[in-house]
């Protein structure tokens, strides 16, 4: 009974995303560009939202996320391609290829998350820039690495991946990350890695395990940036490790400050508005970027904060927020 | 000294000394607190009191010398260990989360307490949100202890200065300890916020049962409330009892009180101590 | 078993609702263009947008394509694979391109082509050489098409030549690791030089956009090789052939078309004679397609166009040219054009796909004569 | 009264939507000491920050020496002979003593003088000229603030303003912090002091202000709030 | 032995670039605490400048002193005001903010002059402005000379800019250590409100941090651009992620930090590329600039200094 009370409570969200999802997918099957738009944005929601685990809710500062999205990516690639024309037992081929995929997904993750405790450890020491520098090595690191490494396509990549990657697995990956996301600050964990990044030696003192909980963040973070890679490549049947430069990094970093550092919903509300931002600007060519950048900078100007600051969207909302605030007495 | 001979003492200080490039600012530093003693740690602006409690709680790894925590040596352990061990601080500057809420600084210092592990925060298992409301309640209880209950969701930050004081105790009695260092908890307050504050400490020793070390420089507050006073200068114990008799050590009186200091002051102290 | 919902519609064309989707809309023809119009590359896409448009114009003069004015719709990519799909995706199906032309780069049409293929959306590159592109594992994709040669012809020709008419022995080589391209024709080039007897002494490699080049140079040098195979694009090798004779390096340079442009010469400023690189026709040529294109685009845009605004103009043009012989404006029916090309004069060289619908065509090798190229040889497939 | 040489006038300062000080107006006479007391969060620092520019005010005006200020940037109103020792000391913590005490003279030209004078606080502060080539930063919580008040002297200001001088200080130090500021006061430095030791501050002020949550609730002259029952209670913890 | 005399001559000179606008980087980041991504970008706006005024004044037909004088001189002045005035509309009023605030507008920055240097042409003909993406040559501010003893090729440009990173190295730790200036930097840097209560005008001492910060990304650049003559609005990029990389390795604010920083990333990166696989240069360049970071986490030079509590 409790296991299966439980069950509910972990996979709640995932059930009732599923159907709204396919219905989603459903409505968009005459829009393949709207499709691939949203697919593209959700994908950077993810991004967004878990590298806020690290400089958000942590205020660690890395720049390295692609890198991380790399090891998923490619973990999750070379899976598919290995398995192409595979079958599981007993399982229809449409199905068969969908638990493949997740699986794929699952090891990406783990690969990512393995590669975040690799760099974590050692490095979460330092602090602030010197962090940064290491970070971000990494994500060089990691692309040299590909580059040079015949098994992993070189600078061409994998190529002629199958396309899995639908609506409904970008949408269950943006709730996967939200449930994490939420669910970590609305825990003693989550409170434990706010403490870090307002006071460290204050944290220390108060019996948190700083080093362990940076750890913690930073693999969990991976793991998700992870997902995002192999939800990536399997969107645009491609891997190859011009996706993953740090100027990729640098990006979700600006969907995150942007969106206001520890404020779930405002990365989610950046990342769809700067994504939203560069599709509508496609065809201004030349001036794209430009108009981008100057976007960014009133934007950043205006709302200093970022666009909700610490904050999440129902705390700007007065009326849910009072609502909340009753809740929360009773 | 009032607590029973064969008792462990919370802490143990032995020949602690913190060398800084050629400063010593503490040498060879002693200290006993059994448990429910109120002892005062005073001195001169400098005489290496901050010092201290910096070696005792992991913040600094002592130069040399070792400290106890109930009988086992903690030395070079990190400060998260020992306070999971038992004691906890204040800091001289206030160090408060300032972005989180009271509730929120007083639940981060329940949070070694907890017993449901870290995936079952992702799976919100029984095991958790059972602990989650046990944070939660007794971050309530310490926050009205402290009288910072109407301050629940107030950012930190936002807290006039002497609630900022007050919750810092507060979030430190949330660790669950057995030692409590405070660091100046009364500096910034006017003097009857001062007598609040000391009838404050003392209940919280009563009630919670802890042992308290206390840095003051205010001798009405630090005198009223300790039982005995450890009085460093230049990290040196210069002298150490009651009240009444530290207070008439002339060493005391040249290198801290001052003659101005007894000449001026009748020290009286409301409330029992005096 | 495998690649099922890929190939579904290649096989049943008609029946699909895509291809009517695929019918331009209105009485204009998209033309699609997905290019590096900012961003690291973004004077690669710029060169090839000038190139098709220049041909599109021309066209839209004459009357355009079965009386209909062609409309040339370019989106940015900012060189990078994901956002090439994007871009891809929003012209088949948003803009009702009838045709898709790009990209520059391997890595981005790479990321073009399936949604060409599903979308049965005949798509051609100009310039990408890698072999891949029109490959979906061992099968050719129906739908992508290009009309440059491939990376292991290029290179073939240059290992070649080197032997033959440079009887060189000793080379190495100095790729641009990043870039497939380069990548590519340093792996074939150094394929068929081994094959022919020669020895490759130094395999070094660089960053595009790296400002020093000496490193790798220094390391060269010390195996006194008889020629340096660097197949980069033009913008780093006029500082590797200038830093080359810094070092008292007196070898010469050889390379692929990633070379060809004015600029190249302008940066050099002489360090370069007495190298050569393969490419897809002579300035010299007397050809009239030559001549014309040449003044024709110096006259629209003031500068001597380079290697990729031709093969854009000639992407296009291969793309009218099929549009004209199409029997309908169906997607299925332009790529059975297009397969069709034979013996399309272009301005790259006279244009004939093959069944891998790679463009098979000669390769000039030109000589650098005093800060200027001339031809050298001829190499046939 | 004598001529005032700050004077400020209906001082409203916001911090968002909190309004921490509601229209204040007060005097500084010259060469005289006017204390400011209060309760924790009654307005007593914001007063100051806003005095020195620190922070914007919403409205009101602060006259210095006849010359309306509130409109300056800090640096000028220093240039004009007005100093501040903010709360929390201020000191620059990556700089040694010296740098620190060079700083509070930055806008005098005399070196002779600056020279001279550091000797002077030496006498009055005998650990800083020990310290005086360490990092401030190492410096104990009183060090600091005795650091704080010389180098505010150091600019040899017409008006001092000083954010709880005492705090944190040893007895002994407190005694010696006061009498400095008493000697200060009588070469002809006027004194802007918030204290929380109040017993201590009235009985050197001339005048002094009660502020309770950002308003002026009672004023008249040291001796008269010492005397005062509501001040004794409140204050004094009596 | 020749062959590693030369390498090393190499990784000065790179290391040498670097340094040069390492050291800009590390003087603004000292004040403002600001990693000025932009930094790289006002470097690409020093090439460019320098190119203009070199074409206007024909230095490509007829070189001279005076003229090469005027080309540094100009494009520093010209980089110094647009450093002012980047600092005043993009970080000034983001000054109470959080660090990574102004980040972005760093950025937002950096992607402005970038993408807006990549513009097409709008005015002028034989140089336009903007100038576009294709790279441009960019003349000899004054002429080339190259050397060989012992067989390792040096050239005058190479000994001009090591000659002068390490002259601005010792200038700019004489300023920031013994000047008014120097203590007025170090005070706002520490805490900008306080230094104005010392009478410091911290606007003025900022904007005058950001005009020298990116008046030597002008200098680095001509000395630069004048042996690797090609330039097009994105050399930024790459340069200014290095010389991020060698300022925080030497410490970042600190000024030998940023020159030994630049230089050891240099020779790093050339000795790696020589000896090694040139293939894994960066890579390997930045796990051993780990490693060391893993030793002595505050870099070379920095001081890791335990938080007094
Ligand atoms: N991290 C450090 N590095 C160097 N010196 C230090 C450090 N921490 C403390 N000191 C020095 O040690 C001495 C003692 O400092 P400490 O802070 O313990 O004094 P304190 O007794 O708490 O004084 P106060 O009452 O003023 O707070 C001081 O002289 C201080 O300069
Ligand atoms: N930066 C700030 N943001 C928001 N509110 C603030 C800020 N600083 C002060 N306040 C609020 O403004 C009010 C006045 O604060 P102020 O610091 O002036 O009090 P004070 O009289 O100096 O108190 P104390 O004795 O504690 O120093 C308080 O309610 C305080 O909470
Ligand atoms: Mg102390
Ligand atoms: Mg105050």
């Amino acid at each position: 009974m409790d296991t299966l009370k439980l069950a509910g409570r972990s996979l709640l969200p995932f059930l009732v995303a599923l159907p709204v999802l396919w219905i989603a997918e459903g409505s968009l099957a005459d829009s393949k560009s709207a499709q691939i738009i949203l697919m593209a944005a959700g994908i950077n929601v993810i991004l967004a939202v878990s590298l806020n685990v690290v400089n958000g809710f942590t205020g660690q500062f890395s720049i390295g996320h692609a890198g991380f999205m790399a090891v998923g990516a490619y973990t999750a690639a070379k899976i598919i391609v290995a398995t192409r024309g595979l079958q599981l037992v007993g399982l229809p081929p449409a199905v068969s290829d969908q638990v493949l995929f997740f699986l794929a997904l699952l090891a990406g993750m783990i690969t990512a998350a393995g590669a975040g405790l690799l760099v974590g450890m050692p490095s979460l020491r330092l602090r602030g820039d010197y962090l940064a520098i290491v970070t971000l090595g990494f994500n060089e690191i990691i692309r040299v690495i590909i580059e040079n490494t015949p098994f992993l396509g070189q600078a061409t990549g994998i190529s002629g991946l199958p396309r899995r990657t639908t609506l409904v697995w970008v949408g269950m990956g943006v709730v996967a990350t939200l449930v994490m996301a939420r669910r970590l600050v609305g825990s003693t964990h989550g409170r434990a890695l706010l403490a870090i990044r307002e006071d460290e030696v204050a944290a220390e003192a108060m019996g948190v395990d700083t080093v362990g909980y940076k750890v913690r963040a930073f693999v969990i973070s991976s793991a998700f940036a992870g997902l995002a890679g192999g939800l990536l490549v399997h969107l645009i049947q491609l891997c190859t490790p011009r996706s993953f430069t740090f100027v990729k990094s640098i990006e979700v970093v600006v969907m995150v400050v942007l969106g206001g550092m520890g404020s779930v919903t405002g990365s989610v509300v950046s990342a769809l508005v700067l994504s939203f931002a560069l599709e509508g600007l496609r065809e201004a060519q030349q001036y794209r970027m430009v108009l981008y950048s100057i976007l960014l900078i009133v934007l950043m100007l205006t709302r200093p904060t970022g666009i909700f600051g610490t904050r999440e969207i129902w705390d700007m909302l007065p009326r849910l927020k009072r609502r909340r605030a009753e809740g929360g007495a009773q | 000294m009032s607590a029973p001979e064969n008792v462990t003492p919370v802490i143990e200080a032995r020949k602690v000394t913190m060398q800084f490039g050629g400063l010593k600012a503490l040498s060879e530093f002693e200290l006993e607190l059994k448990p429910r003693e109120l002892v005062g740690l005073i001195g001169p602006n400098g005489a290496g009191k901050t010092t201290a409690f910096n070696a005792l709680t992991g913040v600094y790894a002592p130069s040399s010398g070792d400290v106890f925590v109930s009988g086992e040596r903690v030395n070079g352990l990190r400060p998260y260990v020992i306070c999971q061990k038992g004691i906890a601080r204040t800091f001289q500057n206030i160090r408060l989360f300032k972005d989180l809420t009271a509730v929120d600084n007083v639940r981060v210092a329940c949070h070694h307490r907890r017993e449901a592990g870290f995936t079952a925060a992702f799976l919100r298992s029984a095991a958790f949100i059972k602990d989650e409301a046990s944070i939660t309640r007794r971050a309530e209880e310490y926050l009205d202890v402290m009288g910072l209950a109407h301050r629940r969701n107030e950012l930190a930050r936002n807290l006039p200065y002497g609630e900022q004081r007050r919750l810092e105790i507060a979030r430190a009695l949330a660790t669950g300890p057995k030692l409590l260092c405070l660091d100046e908890p009364a500096a910034g307050m006017n003097a009857s916020e001062k007598v609040s504050l000391l009838e404050l400490i003392r209940k919280i020793r009563d009630e919670f049962g802890l042992a308290i070390l206390i840095i003051e420089h205010d001798m009405r507050v630090v005198m009223g409330v300790s039982e005995r006073l450890v009085v460093l200068d230049h990290g040196v114990i210069i002298s150490r009892g009651p009240p009444e008799k530290v207070r008439k050590d002339p060493k005391v009186i040249e290198a801290y009180l001052g003659d101005a200091y007894l000449a001026e002051k009748q020290i009286s102290v409301p409330g029992e101590g005096a | 078993q495998q690649k099922k919902e890929e190939a579904a519609p290649a096989q049943a064309p008609a029946a699909t609702p895509q291809a009517a989707q695929a019918a331009p809309a209105g009485d204009k023809i998209v033309f699609g263009h997905v290019g590096s119009m900012s961003g690291n590359e973004a004077t690669f896409g710029d060169s090839t947008d000038k190139g098709i448009k220049l041909a599109v114009d021309e066209q839209n003069k004459k009357g355009g394509v079965k009386g209909k004015q062609i409309v040339v719709k370019t989106l940015d990519d900012q060189g990078k694979p994901e956002e090439a799909a994007v871009a891809a995706t929003r012209l088949v199906t948003q803009d009702h391109a009838t045709i898709l032309l790009g990209e520059v780069a391997s890595s981005r049409s790479l990321a073009m082509a399936p949604i060409a293929d599903s979308n049965q959306v005949p798509m051609i590159s100009p310039t990408s050489t890698n072999p891949k592109v029109t490959k979906d594992g061992d099968k050719t994709r129906p739908y992508v098409f290009r009309v440059c040669f491939i990376d292991p012809f290029q290179g073939t020709v240059m290992a070649k030549f080197a032997t033959e008419n440079l009887k060189v022995k000793n080379v190495a080589i100095l790729r641009d690791v990043g870039n497939d391209y380069s990548v590519g024709l340093a792996d074939f080039f150094a394929k068929k030089f081994q094959e022919l007897g020669g020895k490759i002494v130094s395999d070094q490699s660089y960053k595009a956009g790296d400002q020093d080049f000496k490193a790798q140079l220094t390391a060269i040098k010390g195996k006194n090789p008889q020629a340096i195979y660097v197949p980069g694009y033009y913008t780093d090798v006029a500082l590797i052939s200038r830093q080359a004779r810094e070092l008292g390096m007196k070898q010469p340079l050889m390379g692929g078309d990633g070379w060809d442009s004015s600029k190249l010469y302008e940066i050099a400023k002489g360090a370069l004679d007495g190298s050569y690189f393969s490419n897809h026709y002579t300035p010299e040529d007397p050809s009239p397609v030559i001549q014309e294109f040449v003044s024709k685009y110096k006259a629209a845009y003031g500068s001597v166009p380079d290697a990729l605004a031709t093969l854009g103009y000639d992407a296009a043009k291969v793309a009218i040219n099929a549009l004209e012989s199409a029997k309908d404006l169906t997607g299925p029916s332009i790529r059975d054009a297009i397969e069709q090309t034979k013996g399309f004069k272009g301005v790259s060289g006279v244009i004939t796909l093959d069944a891998d619908h790679n463009a098979v065509k000669s390769a000039v090798v030109l000589g650098i004569e005093k800060n200027n190229a001339k031809y050298a040889a001829t190499v046939n497939p | 009264m004598s001529e005032s040489i700050l004077s400020i006038k209906d001082l409203q300062v916001n911090y968002g939507a909190i309004e921490a000080l509601r229209g204040i107006s007060l005097e500084v006479p010259d060469k005289q000491v006017v204390a400011l007391i209060g309760a924790n969060g009654a307005g007593k620092t914001t007063t100051l920050r806003a005095v020195s520019r620190m922070l914007r005010p919403v409205a009101g005006s602060v006259t210095f020496q006849g010359e309306e200020i509130s409109r300056l940037q800090p640096h000028e109103i220093v240039a004009r002979g007005l100093a501040h020792a903010p709360e929390g000391r201020g000191i620059f913590l990556n700089l040694t003593v010296q740098e620190n005490l060079e700083l509070g003279a930055f806008l005098r030209t005399d070196k002779d003088g600056v020279a001279e004078d550091m000797e002077k606080f030496f006498g009055l502060f005998p650990i800083l000229k020990e310290r005086l080539h360490q990092v401030a930063g190492t410096l104990s919580g009183g060090e600091q603030q005795m650091l704080a008040v010389a180098r505010a002297l150091m600019s040899r200001p017409k008006l001092l303003l000083l954010d709880e001088p005492s705090l944190g200080l040893a007895p002994q130090v407190v005694e010696r912090i006061f009498q400095v500021l008493r000697d200060v006061s009588a070469q002809g430095v006027a004194l802007l002091l918030v204290e929380q030791n109040a017993h201590k501050a009235l009985q050197i002020a001339h005048r002094a202000y009660v502020l309770e949550t950002g308003e002026v609730v009672m004023q008249g002259t040291g001796q008269e709030l010492l005397d005062s029952p509501e001040v004794r209670k409140a204050y004094l913890g009596e | 032995m020749t062959e590693f005399l030369q390498h090393l001559v190499n990784g000065l000179s790179v290391g040498t670039i670097y340094a040069l606008i390492a050291l800009g980087y590390t003087m603004v980041y000292g004040v403002l605490k600001l990693i000025n991504f932009a930094h790289g970008d006002v470097y690409m706006v020093g090439a460019f400048s320098g190119l203009y005024l070199a074409r206007g004044l024909g230095v490509d037909e007829h070189p001279s002193l005076w003229k090469a004088l005027v080309v540094f001189v100009g494009s520093m002045v010209i980089c110094g005001a647009l450093g002012v005035i980047i600092e005043r509309f993009a970080y000034r009023p983001l000054r109470q903010r959080p660090r990574l605030t102004a980040l972005i507008t760093a950025i937002g920055v950096s992607f402005l002059l970038e993408y807006g240097f990549q513009l097409p042409p709008a005015i002028g003909s034989s140089v336009p402005f903007p100038p576009g993406p294709t790279p441009r040559f960019f003349p000899e501010p004054f002429p080339r000379v190259d050397f060989e003893p012992f067989g390792v090729h040096v050239s005058n440009y190479d000994m001009v800019s090591l000659a002068t990173a390490v002259a601005l190295m010792f200038a700019l730790q004489f300023v920031v250590y013994r000047t008014r200036f120097g203590t007025a930097m170090r005070a706002v840097s520490f805490d900008a409100g306080v230094a104005g209560l010392m009478g410091i005008n911290v606007n003025r001492v900022i904007a005058w941090t950001f005009a020298l910060g990116s008046g030597l990304a002008a200098a680095a650049a001509l000395l630069v651009a004048g042996s690797r003559p090609t330039i097009n609005p994105l050399m930024g990029l790459l340069p200014g992620i290095k010389a991020f990389v060698a300022a925080v390795f030497g410490g970042i604010g600190n000024v030998p930090g940023a020159m030994v920083g630049g230089l050891v990333l240099g020779l790093a990166e050339e000795f790696v590329a020589g000896y090694a696989l040139s293939s894994y240069r960066d890579g390997i360049a930045f796990a051993m600039l780990i490693l060391v970071l893993l030793v002595r986490p505050a870099g070379l030079f920095g001081r890791v200094r335990a938080e007094k509590v």
